[in-house]
């Protein structure tokens, strides 16, 4: 029943799977994917086994301080944001806000991704600073995924995985939806284009 | 929700440029009309600004146009108010709004040219439909700037959890495995091309490790008794291992034996010892 | 009951006390002293309460992976050694290697124990530098066992228990007997020396 190492056998109890799993992700600063999680254990799990050994973890956790999340690079556990003000007494230098022109730039690199830094300038309207493009890939949001295959094969830009896990998200299309306007113009368009061909 | 959203945003940079132009107890609520105005008051005002952009949305919103049909000619006047005072203040003007100040002219001329007769699709649209194009998704992307700034953040809102290894645990140490010690000892021999090396067999490496042993066992003790170093509870072979380890030591002249009288009792002390306390 | 931040006040309750504390640790990387952890609180905790909290979290975090430990600059969790395996096991980074000039000086006083360092050179044919020894002793696998008495009376180097037991071994005597290299060495040797003679 014992291991050599005096460990009961993980795989074959539940919740010894779950401490081991507790354990390694409460040790890890970053997300941990099913693949990684697997590599863990002497045994081969199934997908399934480890999903719902993670699920009855997070609900064990709940109504704490920290939680288990599922993000978009993996799992972590995480101090829950009503926490933060308790965290901050601690350690008062909060890091910095980002400025309008940061925030924006990552919008746009965000919802209209892959984008050049032209395609960036022409919807922000003014130049985009080198220092904001570093900042946000030094923060490990964004990265470089290919060139536009125009001359001077400028770089395109995404946003990270990383990102989304930073803002606690699984995917791109947990961000918060644009607000349409578009349709309103769609539509006015159309209106111009009716009137137009009606003249 | 949209359009809450965006009166909002145009409220919070209004407030903002309100606020951060109250220079010198005045309160620059309006877009200078007059040619005097404080240096300082010109420059919040540019920076509350992202461009170009930012300012013709800024002053659709406080002059209640409407986005999706603007009155060229205010707007442009206005536009070219706000720019012709930063160019006289000596300002440095990004080009963009030089760029935009020729655009909003050129869309104002066209304007009030007569509509020509259907040509082709892109003749007939309003010549200010690009700029609303731009104008609409730039609010967008500045609604969605602020919505990403709203959601939580690592580091900022909620922090990742990192139980550090136990302190024992943290130094990573070297794996050895007994073929490691062989290849190291194949290693030595090859190097040195050394013939003189006989084998090491497992006979000789139990005697050398019982004289180690009984090195520890009389460091500190002074003489002590011959018969105490053998363990009955070994065997022969482990007697004799402990003999021969005796007689090894006593030739590499690591232990004295000494027995003062024929059949006195035997001790065994470290060779010298000097400094050492004489237990007898 | 409720703070305005909408968690309850953690002063008045113990169990938010703890689960403040466990938040406030969790996220630490450093060790936290009772100090600290007072600053996290609205209102001045006595040194007797908070420890009696933090020993009710001990106790808690009982029988798992991760512990609440008392150190010398203050209190924190760490992983239990016991799972230090399965933390490797995540992290596969390639285990560290001594050098050639440790293994040999290790295989020496392994197999001719008792040494003097004179004698491990004599056997290298190249000084032993003194960082090989400090590590092997710290380590715990080599330990002085005596003195020679000659001059100087070097230091007698031997094996430890515990050498053995990290490799896996009884006793010295279930080491691999050494190749036989020397004996085709001599063997090569004295073929060249016939082919030599014979040409």
């Amino acid at each position: 029943m014992a291991t050599d190492t005096g460990l009961p056998d993980a795989v074959g109890h539940p919740a010894e799977l779950k401490r081991v799993l507790e354990t390694v992700l409460l040790a890890s600063s970053t997300p941990l994917t099913l693949a990684e999680l697997k590599r863990v254990f002497d045994v081969e799990l199934s997908n399934d086994v480890l999903r719902r050994a993670l699920e009855d973890l997070r609900a064990e956790w709940q109504g704490r301080g920290v939680e288990l999340v599922s993000l978009a690079d993996g799992w972590r556990f995480q101090t829950r944001p009503e926490y933060q003000r308790y965290l901050d007494r601690l350690n008062p230098e909060r890091p910095p806000r980002y400025s309008r022109a940061t925030l924006e730039t990552l919008a746009v690199i965000a919802y209209r991704q892959p984008v050049t830094r032209g395609d960036i300038e022409d919807i922000r309207g003014v130049a985009v600073n080198t220092q904001i493009i570093r900042t946000l890939e030094e923060r490990g949001w964004i990265e470089v995924v290919g060139q536009r295959e125009v001359p001077g094969r400028p770089a395109l830009f995404a946003t990270t995985r990383r990102f989304l896990s930073d803002l606690g998200l699984r995917a791109l299309s947990e961000l918060p939806p644009l607000p349409e306007v578009a349709n309103d113009l769609a539509l006015r368009l159309e209106q111009e284009a009716d009137t137009a061909a009606g003249a | 929700m949209d359009t809450i959203d965006t009166v909002e945003a145009i409220e919070t940079v209004e407030t903002e440029v309100r606020h951060l132009a109250r220079v010198q107890g005045e309160l620059w609520t309006d877009l200078p009309t007059d040619l005097y105005i404080p240096p300082d008051a010109l420059e919040v005002i540019l920076e509350a600004f992202e461009g170009p952009l930012d300012l013709l949305l800024w002053l659709i919103r406080r002059n209640n146009l409407d986005v999706l049909d603007i009155n060229m000619t205010a707007l442009t006047r206005q536009y070219m108010e706000y720019v012709e005072i930063m160019r006289r203040r000596r300002l440095e003007l990004a080009a963009e709004y030089l760029v935009m100040a020729a655009m909003l002219i050129e869309i104002k001329s066209r304007m009030l040219l007569p509509r020509p007769e259907r040509h082709d699709q892109e003749e007939m649209l309003d010549p200010r439909v690009e700029l609303v194009r731009r104008l609409l998704e730039y609010e967008r992307i500045k609604s969605a700037a602020r919505a990403l700034d709203a959601l939580p953040q690592l580091g900022r809102d909620f922090q990742a959890v990192e139980v550090q290894a136990a302190l024992l645990a943290v130094k990573r140490l070297p794996l050895v495995g007994s073929e490691d010690l062989v290849a190291a000892w194949r290693g030595i021999l090859k190097r040195a091309a050394l013939n003189r090396h006989h084998r090491v067999g497992r006979q000789e490496l139990s005697v050398r490790e019982r004289m180690s042993a009984i090195l520890l066992r009389l460091r500190g003790s002074g003489y002590t008794p011959f018969e105490t170093l053998f363990d009955s509870h070994e065997g022969r072979a482990g007697l004799l291992v402990t003999f021969l380890a005796l007689l090894e030591l006593v030739r590499e002249r690591l232990v004295d034996i000494v027995q003062n009288a024929p059949f006195a009792p035997i001790h065994a002390r470290l060779a010298g010892n000097a400094g050492e306390a004489h237990g007898d």
